[in-house]
């Protein structure tokens, strides 16, 4: 999936990759595009993981884990940093999800258990002002449950915010009419995918509405 | 590879269109881009809004963009100078706008624009001819008006050094609206006195990064406003 | 004027000093008291003007005169320069006036001229958000109109914001009562002083409301 | 003569008293004044609100302030910790509440604060559970919500380097909340890692200028949270 989410990674994109499986998708970017990654904590320019040994703890990322700076990065306080995101500065960000809806809702902050410690972070700031919002997630929960479904039951993230899925299954855009397949993964028909979708999906090649 | 660096001050603005909007940095000649006004001023683009905080002086950098006709509106908190008469003789006849902003306000709604901050409460201009159409509304028992972010098509900076990923440093009190209007337009178009590799500016100290800068130009020598002035020179 | 003022600034403060006869007060502060000038421009810990042929265009204060930077200064945007303003961080701004009313309102900006281009600056920040606000102005114009008045016919720049004025005549605060008598100049009687005000005096010593 | 510097951190923080509104600079462990923290657990000062990205890790900086029971509402984006549940005990059981605020809004909110605007506009959470109880409002089209500026009687913050003005730099993504937090409170407590004389922190780099800065100490060698925590430190 992250492999797959790199090729859309257009050269000179300012990129805020999330937490988790979607930080995967920075190795993945063909060598040739200069992308520069984003990290909400403060530092545009953001590298690849230090070697071993070589980490700085106060050089870290928005998971907190020890990252470089390439040549012609730049550090800044939190309110600069989020006004690149809320200013609509940034080009695309990657995330993971619990649930997206068929009109683009994105739940991945909370599954409202009623013991769970509610914890946001930056994700609401990045759907309301990031450009375009791509989703990485399995295509269904571990129990086999639909993760894109009509309307997310999940506390949303936003509403109406997600551009593009890329799932284990298909890679899927939020259409005018919804769930529009736009590529299935290979030996994956369009009927398997379907099932495992809790709203309908537009084929490929379909009318995308 | 990112590279932002073209050619000519020409070049930087060919695309700057009729009615657009465009910021201009600078507080007084501090951090003019008089290059890529007069690059303007050849270009042609009418009927623009500027913002910057003044008028220009004499009859160079903003003044002449301004004596030529090609601005229909001024957003300025402070639109008098010793030495310009441009800007006063085409307000009373009314060929040029004015809209008068306090100064502090004229920058928090342009860093607001840039942050996607589309309106804020501000204690300033309370009680004064300057709330006239603004909404007032309480705090805690303090009263504060209403004001609008401000966004524009393209920004005019001046820094004095730059990358080709748009990282920007500026030279002391030049660096004024500039950090806040690059923020806040779609096009941000800086002239630096040096071009430097990436990595050269130190990241701790970058003021301006690259992510609000869509273009840079190399003047490696820049006029300044007051000499020109001083000389009575003209522009074009 | 300025003399007198500067005696009333305290070691330690960050003062904003106003364009003309404001900018005078520095020279006067006694030399072992370590003030901080902050110019909205963007400079705090601005220093005296350059010895001739040392200035910069680029180093200048509000009134776009060149100045220096001291040892410890910093450099900022202007949106930072009048966080310290309306954040209520500067403890001192002195500026000249028109009007001054009673209740502390002031009018410094503008004759309200039909033919005069409108222009305000700063000023209405800085009242708005200064902690103590004092002004230095002549007791009365050129033609002998009062410049304290009871109420300010000139477009105010702001709304019971002055706490003390400096005229060539005495020092006069602002108190619950109106204008309360603090000093008066050597040999200018208070009979003197209330005739050339437009509103009632209280005397040196008198009950401050 | 101007002289911010306190000989101790324990004199730093000695005025800090119950129920007062502390800012605690850090994302993570990157730029947590965990000196600071440390003395202030020792000053004892309890129903602390506390401003912080995080809630802490382990038992060491934040976390054992509010193990020690002095914190009554922590005002965070992400009060969770794969080290640490310090926090989450407290918060079921009720005796630390929490007010959660989008990390972009929490920023903001602080530097709002800081400048003197009470309240500001924001697209953050719209249509999203944190929109609850906040008044919503559309601007050119689209619906924002309003927010309001956060203040606080005492930022504790770490810097790199500082000067007896109170001029503060930071050492990379260290720098996060604190340049606001040092805007917003009334009391602003810098510890550094060295003290240097005015005029050798370049005018152009400075960070956080010193008028915002009311106490300067010096914390030469500070502990690093990740490696307490990884020693099973817990304080005191």
């Amino acid at each position: 999936m992250a492999e797959r989410c790199a090729l859309d990674i257009q050269g000179g994109a300012y990129v805020n990759l999330g937490i988790g499986i979607p930080e995967l998708v920075a190795a993945y970017v063909p060598e040739d595009r200069e992308v520069i990654y984003h990290t909400e904590n403060g530092l545009l320019g953001m590298g690849p993981p230090p070697a071993p040994g070589a980490g700085e703890p106060e050089l870290i990322n928005a998971g907190k884990r020890q990252v470089t700076a390439n040549p012609g990065a730049a550090y800044f306080h939190h309110a600069d940093s989020f006004a690149m995101i809320r200013g609509g500065h940034l080009d695309l960000c990657v995330l993971g999800a619990l649930q997206v809806s068929a009109a683009g809702d994105l739940a991945n902050w909370s599954t409202g258990a009623r013991d769970a410690i509610p914890a946001v972070g930056g994700a609401m700031d990045l759907v309301a002002g990031v450009k375009t919002v791509y989703v990485i997630t399995q295509h269904t929960t571990r129990d086999g449950d639909a993760k894109l479904v009509e309307s997310c039951t999940f506390p949303l993230t936003g509403v109406g915010v997600v551009d593009r899925i890329y799932t284990d299954l298909a890679v899927i855009d939020i259409g005018d009419a919804g769930f529009q397949v736009v590529e299935l993964s290979p030996g994956v028909s369009f009927e398997y995918v379907q099932e495992r979708t809790g709203a309908r999906l537009l084929p490929v090649g379909g009318n995308r509405g | 590879m990112i590279n932002k660096e073209v050619a000519t001050v020409a070049d930087a603005v060919a695309d700057v269109f009729d009615a657009a909007t465009v910021m201009i940095g600078g507080f007084g000649e501090a951090g003019s881009p008089i290059e890529l006004i007069h690059a303007l001023v050849d270009q042609g683009a009418t009927n623009l809004t500027v913002i910057n905080n003044n008028t220009g002086s004499g009859e160079v950098g903003l003044a002449a963009l301004i004596k030529a006709g090609r601005v229909s509106k001024m957003i300025c908190s402070y639109p008098r100078s010793q030495n310009s008469m441009v800007f006063p003789e085409l307000y009373r006849s009314g060929r040029t706008a004015l809209e008068l902003v306090p100064q502090g306000t004229l920058a928090e709604r342009i860093r607001a624009g840039g942050a996607g901050i589309p309106a804020f409460y501000t204690p300033t201009a309370v009680g004064t001819p300057l709330e006239e159409g603004k909404e007032r509304r309480s705090f805690d028992g303090r009263d504060y008006l209403l004001e609008h972010g401000l966004t524009a098509d393209f920004a005019l900076i001046k820094g004095r050094k730059a990358d080709r990923h748009g990282n920007v440093v500026y030279n002391k009190t030049a660096r004024n609206f500039s950090p806040l209007m690059a923020m806040a337009a779609s096009t941000t178009i800086v002239q630096a006195q040096s071009i430097v590799q990436p990595g050269e500016l130190d990241p701790e100290v970058v003021v301006t990064p690259g992510i609000f800068v869509q273009r840079v130009v190399s003047v490696a020598d820049p006029a300044h406003e007051s000499e020109l002035v001083a000389a009575g020179a003209s522009y074009p």
